[in-house]
């Protein structure tokens, strides 16, 4: 295979490893603060990149500037989705805290359909792909049979940044303390004089302006956006989240970059069997947890006797 | 002198033993109450009679749980569980025979007990193993397709079709042991997706089971006879869906018989006590993997059985039945209706399978209202519609030892 | 007098951590010996891999003469170890009797054709079962008796205590092992389930039981004897009079900042 | 403050229930089910055809000649085929229920047709283009006023190979759909001489086609076959061109909707499709019913199939006229269709009760799907940009 094309296949990799590590951090830090799986999570996608869409065309009906359109844009995805993540965390998700962990799953999941029918019923002609519009400049880069946008490098990078970002919010700001001090200890953390209630909705913000901020650069990236874009995307971040270790940070990224590779590798080795790729991920994901119990990157939980 | 104390214990700690009289024609009505319901929900055609049976129906799981009287009602069945199940058989039989000729009542039903049949199963891996298995539906269709290939290729009577839907299910689950066993809560949930994705995947790009269109399945002929060709019993004119869903009704009674039995025995306590804590269960010589292995597969016969005759009901499987979607509408059909509890699954099963039925004139707001609903139940109710009650051992158990 | 419970040179390693260190321990019929020790010195270890949670790394152990050492926590059961937990371990959703009857269920019949069809067998073995509990259960309260189908989250702190001890008894053990039964509750209770534990032991003068306790007077009133572990390793074993005279005692109390 | 939100959930079903029971009581009521997706990925299909059957409905309502007032019974099949099963239970087994104008979904399509036959019930498939449906059997009841995908194949293979076109790379979803698209084009591929260079089964939900799409770019083809609906032939499309892939696309009915013009948008140029309709304005009365479409006030578009759903509840309305509310009569009358007016062009049943038509090929051009022969690119003004 020339290398013009390894190089594309190796980029388009990243590109959809990225997406899936920027969701899949959400389901980890709901995880390590409130030991829930929130499947609504993949729908938040959905409204994020719907909400840019909306917030970017307002803009763009007013004045022609793509720089203008696409702030407000990332504004809107952000505010919304956050919105999205504190209103499902307050309303259904703390107060089910002690109810069967499945419960949560459930309600979440049903908060889920709710978004993605609002979203469905709500758009006008909602059911149908919507165009995403183009902000960012059209420059190719070209280098033999390798090709690609400026706007998808601009992406990557950015993608690459924010969880960059997150990790250095997590790990080096008082909010990241309290969001780590509630992980590790609810009792202590709350003895230490952390809001409990005030730092898992900010986590549920957190993690939801994350995915919704996924869901505006899946948007750029394929100019395209549908209702029932996070139901996959939701799937396989709760994959990879899992396999990668749920309520680390690492884990989840390590665990997306991998779906992806896998997704990726398949398609290459064996394209006449490319739909046979989720089979594959999905079998890989079932080896992983076989093998590592507890994902790659193990929880801290030697249950004390 | 030692039974004594006994009596004193059970007298005391337990439930009122005593027979009285209103507290055994409260075992016999609620049941026929509560059939009564499913027959007006399967009669109404009116949205507004709809409308109004979810009222009476959310009002009177109010007064069930708030009110001194409701709360004796529902205790008076707990204690009375035998008379309660007679008065509800007798009554899911008068069901059946009133709507005799209606043919898609007879399916509805027939489908809520088949879903409950798989209900009984899950629950059994879920609420007693604390396996969260979200691929039900992927089991269910296993049994299915099982049926398809035994029953349409093969001259194999229809009752061992029927279990070896249930043997081959719980031999795929197989597959699944070694990761469910080692791992956990959301891990193990997670296996069991990517697995219910994989197999969903697998049958519609691969065409040895008839790819995305599936297979035809003969229709069930346990006797020689097929139930599709049955126009009458005994003299009077019936839908050919009344005895699939006598067959079906009978397969729940045989399940929820089975699970009870399982329930209220040391099997029920070892994988209550491996479920809630391994380490204090392991410390006492049980052994979890033993006891996840054995809720977990014989959950899937279960699950499996149901699938094999929906599937010969039916008359045909396809790929779209064992997906994600449906493994979680079975889900929530026992979380709804109590993990643990087996009527939960009829009563949860009518609700989740009828309901949006009804609901066909709100058209697409149905799937948002419908969500609104299990949310506002779970979130107001989060053991579920029938909470699953305590366990009843032995000469507690009421009736005759 | 022979020893129940001989262990000798018992090792376990958590990696680099050494949680046991060549410990000898043993414990006669009837005797009971309080284990004591500064957090972290390696007493709850110890009754992990004594009722087999844990495999130890290195050592012997046995009880009356059958080895014990790294086996299944169902033969060490089965061999007459029993044991409660220093943070409750009871089934809250379940009744006092479930938790109770955990303690004797690796000897039912718990296959699944026998529990459908011979109904007549089991319940026949339940009702014995359930006045065998209420019987343990009186002794301790008659009102936990009396709770027998209570959901065990409803008890007071030291009624699940209670349940705990009669859950590690009803298997009729040889040696009871006792993980700080004082912890979360109020010297009252705790003095009351001494009172308890007095005089069961005057009923059952074979049961061998080891206490591990913070509480010193509970030590003092209860245990015939004494050993304190400090890092894994023994560090002093006799009498409890002569133990709180002890100098290196003293120093691995204070010194680990008690 | 409970009671109150109670007390308004009541006025609100009883406000349904009157809105309801607001129909003329003056002539006998005749019920008609349409039976389509309306929740789910296929959503917008299925509520385009219920408003243009609607349609249809409204406008007999209102015309003073009918013999009967007509009730449109809209069932959801969720386009899952045992919900199909259920629903078409419910409809076939209603004695009130003397027609039926069903289903998209093609597997919907093959799961239900048993039922209508053992229930008796005449059916016109409105959208399902699976062959079997009306080939794979031979019961009266069911009728087909929507080509196949025969037609569509055939005719794929013969104009794109006709264009010069001699490689072909094929994506197509798993589905009955795909694999049957899959199935027929390559079919008539053979006897042409084009060659498929590689073939790319995909789920109909994924929604990143780089890996695939980075492949093709390797292949260099000169056609993209895409066989499947609307969201997948929007993805690939863009995703082409984000690639910079110059290759043609060349998609199915499926994808001739007005969603693929609006999601693909710039990049929907001059992409190719078959669809077994003629576009509205060649009907003679396209321009009366787009009109009367915008005019009824529906939120959605009537989508590429609206117009079937609407001769289908025409055909079963006139022949309603002609014999009155009997399900056998029905169907009698149905079978006979020969030379039947509808706004799809007419109508003539083969001997499987299947409607003959031709499949036509469309162009976008300027946002607007185009008949070929009346494009730029069929006259030759424009030539299709790439390669």
């Amino acid at each position: 295979m020339d290398m013009g094309i390894l190089a594309q296949h190796l980029f388009n990799g990243l590109m959809l490893g990225m997406v899936y590590a920027m969701i899949a951090v959400g389901f980890s830090l709901f995880f390590g603060v409130l030991d829930v799986i929130k499947f609504s999570h993949g729908d938040v996608v959905s409204v994020g990149a719907f909400a840019a869409l909306g917030g970017a065309s307002a803009i763009g009906l007013l004045v022609d500037m793509p720089g203008l359109s696409l702030l407000f844009g990332l504004l809107a995805a952000i505010a919304v989705g956050g919105l999205a993540g504190v209103v499902i965390g307050g309303t259904l998700v703390l107060p089910l805290r002690n109810a069967p962990p499945v419960n949560v799953l459930l309600v979440t999941l049903m908060a889920g359909t709710i978004l993605r029918e609002a979203i469905r019923l709500g758009v006008p002609n909602g059911g149908n792909p919507k165009p995403f519009p183009v902000l960012l400049p059209q420059w190719q880069i070209t280098a033999g049979s390798f090709s690609i946008g400026f706007d998808s490098v601009l992406i990557l990078i950015a993608g690459i940044g924010i969880i960059l970002a997150t990790h250095l919010l997590i790990t080096r700001t008082r909010i990241g303390l309290a969001i780590r001090a509630v992980a590790q200890d609810v009792d202590v953390a709350r003895l230490a004089g952390i809001d409990f209630r005030r730092t898992v909705l900010g986590t549920f913000a957190l993690g939801s302006a994350l995915a919704s901020v996924a869901g505006l650069m899946l948007g750029l990236y394929y100019r395209e956006v549908n209702f029932s874009m996070g139901l996959v995307l939701g799937v396989i971040g709760f994959a990879a989240a899992v396999v990668g270790g749920l309520g680390s940070l690492l884990g989840p990224i390590l665990g997306g970059f991998l779906f992806a590779f896998v997704q990726t590798l398949v398609t290459i080795v064996l394209p006449t069997a490319s739909a046979y790729k989720d089979v594959v991920a999905f079998g890989v994901v079932i080896a992983l947890i076989g093998l590592f119990p507890t994902g790659l990157i193990a929880e801290r939980s030697s249950e004390r006797v | 002198m030692r039974s004594t104390n006994l009596d004193a214990a059970i007298a005391t700690g337990a439930p009122p033993q005593a027979r009285s009289l209103p507290g055994t024609a409260a075992a016999i009505l609620v049941p026929l109450a509560a059939f009564g319901a499913l027959a007006g929900l399967l009669q109404v055609h009116e949205q507004w009679e709809t409308g109004l049976l979810v009222l009476a129906f959310l009002a009177a799981l109010v007064l069930l749980d708030r009110s001194r009287a409701g709360r004796s009602l529902a205790e008076a069945c707990r204690t009375q569980s035998g008379i309660a199940s007679t008065s509800a058989v007798l009554a899911a039989l008068a069901l059946l025979w009133t709507f005799r000729e209606d043919h898609y009542s007879l399916l509805m039903v027939a489908t809520v007990a088949l879903y409950a049949v798989a209900g009984v199963g899950l629950n059994i891996q879920m609420a007693f193993g604390g396996i969260a298995n979200f691929a039900a539906a992927a089991f269910f269709s296993i049994g299915a397709y099982t049926a398809a290939v035994l029953a349409g290729h093969t001259g194999l009577p229809h009752l061992l079709v029927l279990a070896a839907g249930g043997v081959v299910s719980a031999l795929i689950g197989v597959v699944m042991l070694l990761p469910v066993l080692r791992t956990r809560g959301h891990y193990v949930a997670l296996v069991t997706i990517a697995f219910g994705v994989l197999l969903r995947t697998l049958l519609e790009v691969n065409d040895t089971f008839g790819g995305p269109q599936g297979m035809k399945i003969p229709g069930f002929a346990p006797f020689g006879s097929d139930f599709g060709d049955v126009a009458t019993i005994a003299g009077f004119d019936v839908s050919f869906y009344l005895p699939y869903a006598l067959a079906a009704a009978a397969l729940f009674a045989l399940a929820f018989l089975a699970g009870r039995m399982l329930e209220r025995s040391w099997v029920g306590i070892a994988m209550d006590a491996v479920r809630t804590d391994e380490i204090a269960a392991s410390a006492f010589g049980l052994s979890p993997a033993r006891w996840k292995a054995t809720a977990f597969l014989t959950g899937n016969v279960l699950i499996g059985v149901a699938g094999a005759l929906y599937g010969m009901m039916n008359g045909f499987v396809n790929p779209n039945g064992a997906g994600f979607g449906e493994s979680l509408i079975m889900l929530s059909i026992i979380v709804l209706g109590g993990l643990g509890n087996f009527w939960g699954a009829i009563v949860a099963g009518a609700v989740i399978i009828i309901l949006p039925e009804k609901l066909q004139s709100i058209q697409e707001y149905r799937l948002l209202i419908f969500a609104v609903v299990v949310i506002a139940i779970l979130r107001f109710r989060p053991g579920g519609i029938l909470p699953r009650p305590l366990r009843t051992l032995g000469r507690q158990q009421g009736g005759a030892s | 007098m022979t020893a129940l419970l001989a262990c000798s040179g018992l090792t376990k390693r958590f990696g680099g951590l050494v949680a046991l260190d060549g410990l000898d321990f043993a414990v006669a019929q009837g005797e009971t010996i309080g284990l004591v020790g500064p957090n972290g010195s390696g007493k709850t270890t110890f009754f992990n891999v004594l009722t087999g949670l844990y495999s130890p790394t290195s050592g012997a152990a046995s009880l009356d003469a059958v080895d014990i050492f790294g086996k299944s926590p169902q033969s060490i059961g089965r061999a007459g170890v029993a044991r409660t937990f220093q943070r409750c371990r009871l089934m809250l959703d379940q009744t006092v009797f479930d938790n109770i009857a955990l303690g004797v269920l690796r000897a039912k019949p718990l296959g699944l054709l026998s529990t459908l069809f011979r109904r007549g067998r089991l319940r026949a073995d339940l009702d014995a079962t359930i006045a065998r509990a209420h019987q343990l259960a009186c002794r301790f309260n008659p009102q936990l008796g009396a709770a027998l189908f209570r959901p065990a989250g409803d008890l007071t702190m030291i009624d699940r205590r209670r349940v705990e001890i009669c859950r590690a008894l009803i298997a009729n053990p040889r040696l009871l092992l006792l993980d700080e039964p004082s912890a979360g509750m109020t010297p009252d209770e705790t003095r009351r389930l001494m009172d308890d534990l007095l005089a069961f032991r005057e009923e059952a003068p074979h049961l061998a039981v080891v206490l591990v306790e913070h509480e010193m007077d509970v030590i003092r009133r209860v245990s015939d004897r004494c050993v304190v572990l400090n890092f894994g390793r023994k560090i002093f074993e006799g009498l409890f009079d002569a133990m709180i005279e002890d100098r290196e005692v003293q120093t691995a109390y204070l010194g680990s900042g008690q | 403050m409970k009671l109150k939100a109670l007390a308004l959930a009541l006025a609100g079903l009883a406000g349904l229930a009157t809105v309801g029971l607001q129909v003329a009581q003056a002539k006998d009521t005749v019920k008609i089910a349409f039976i389509g997706p309306l929740t789910g990925g296929s959503a917008a299909a299925g509520v385009g055809g219920r408003n243009s059957a609607l349609l249809a409905v409204q406008q007999r309502n209102a015309d003073p000649a009918a013999k009967y007032t007509y009730d449109l019974v809209v069932l959801d099949d969720e386009c899952k085929p045992n919900v199909g099963v259920q629903v078409a239970t419910k409809a076939a087994s209603d004695r009130a229920i003397t027609a039926g104008i069903t289903h998209y979904c093609s597997a919907v399509g093959i799961a239900t047709v048993d039922t209508y036959a053992k229930f008796k019930l005449p059916v016109v498939v409105w959208g399902a283009i699976l062959p079997e449906i009306t080939y794979g059997n031979d019961y009266k009841q069911i009728h087909r006023v929507n080509g196949t995908m025969i037609n569509e194949g055939r005719l794929a293979a013969k104009f794109l190979t006709e264009q010069g076109a001699k490689t072909f790379v094929v994506i197509h979803d798993t589905t009955d759909y795909g694999k049957g698209q899959n199935k027929y084009f390559s079919e008539f591929l053979k006897p042409t001489g084009g060659e498929i260079v590689a073939t790319f089964p995909v789920s109909p939900d994924q929604q990143d086609f780089t890996a695939e799409l980075t492949r093709i770019k390797e292949l260099k083809p000169d056609y993209v076959f895409v066989g499947g609906l609307t969201p997948l032939g929007v993805r690939v499309r863009s995703q082409m061109d984000r690639l910079g892939i110059d290759a043609h696309m060349a998609g199915v009915s499926g994808i001739m909707t007005s969603g693929f013009i609006e999601g693909a948008a710039q990049s929907s140029e001059g992409t190719v499709s078959f669809h077994n309709g003629a576009p509205l304005s060649r009907y003679a009365s396209g321009q009366a019913f787009s009109d009367a479409y915008a005019k009824a006030g529906f939120r959605e578009d009537p989508d590429a199939y609206g117009p079937f759903a609407y001769s289908a509840a025409n055909l079963i309305m006139d022949a309603v006229e002609k014999v009155g509310p009997d399900r056998a009569k029905i169907t009698e009358v149905l079978n006979g269709t020969k030379g039947y007016k509808a706004l799809v062009g007419e109508i003539n049943f083969d001997n499987h009760r299947q409607n003959i038509v031709d499949a036509n090929v469309y162009v976008v051009q300027d946002g607007k799907w185009v008949y070929w022969p009346d494009s730029d690119y069929g006259t030759g003004k424009r030539k299709l940009a790439g390669k």
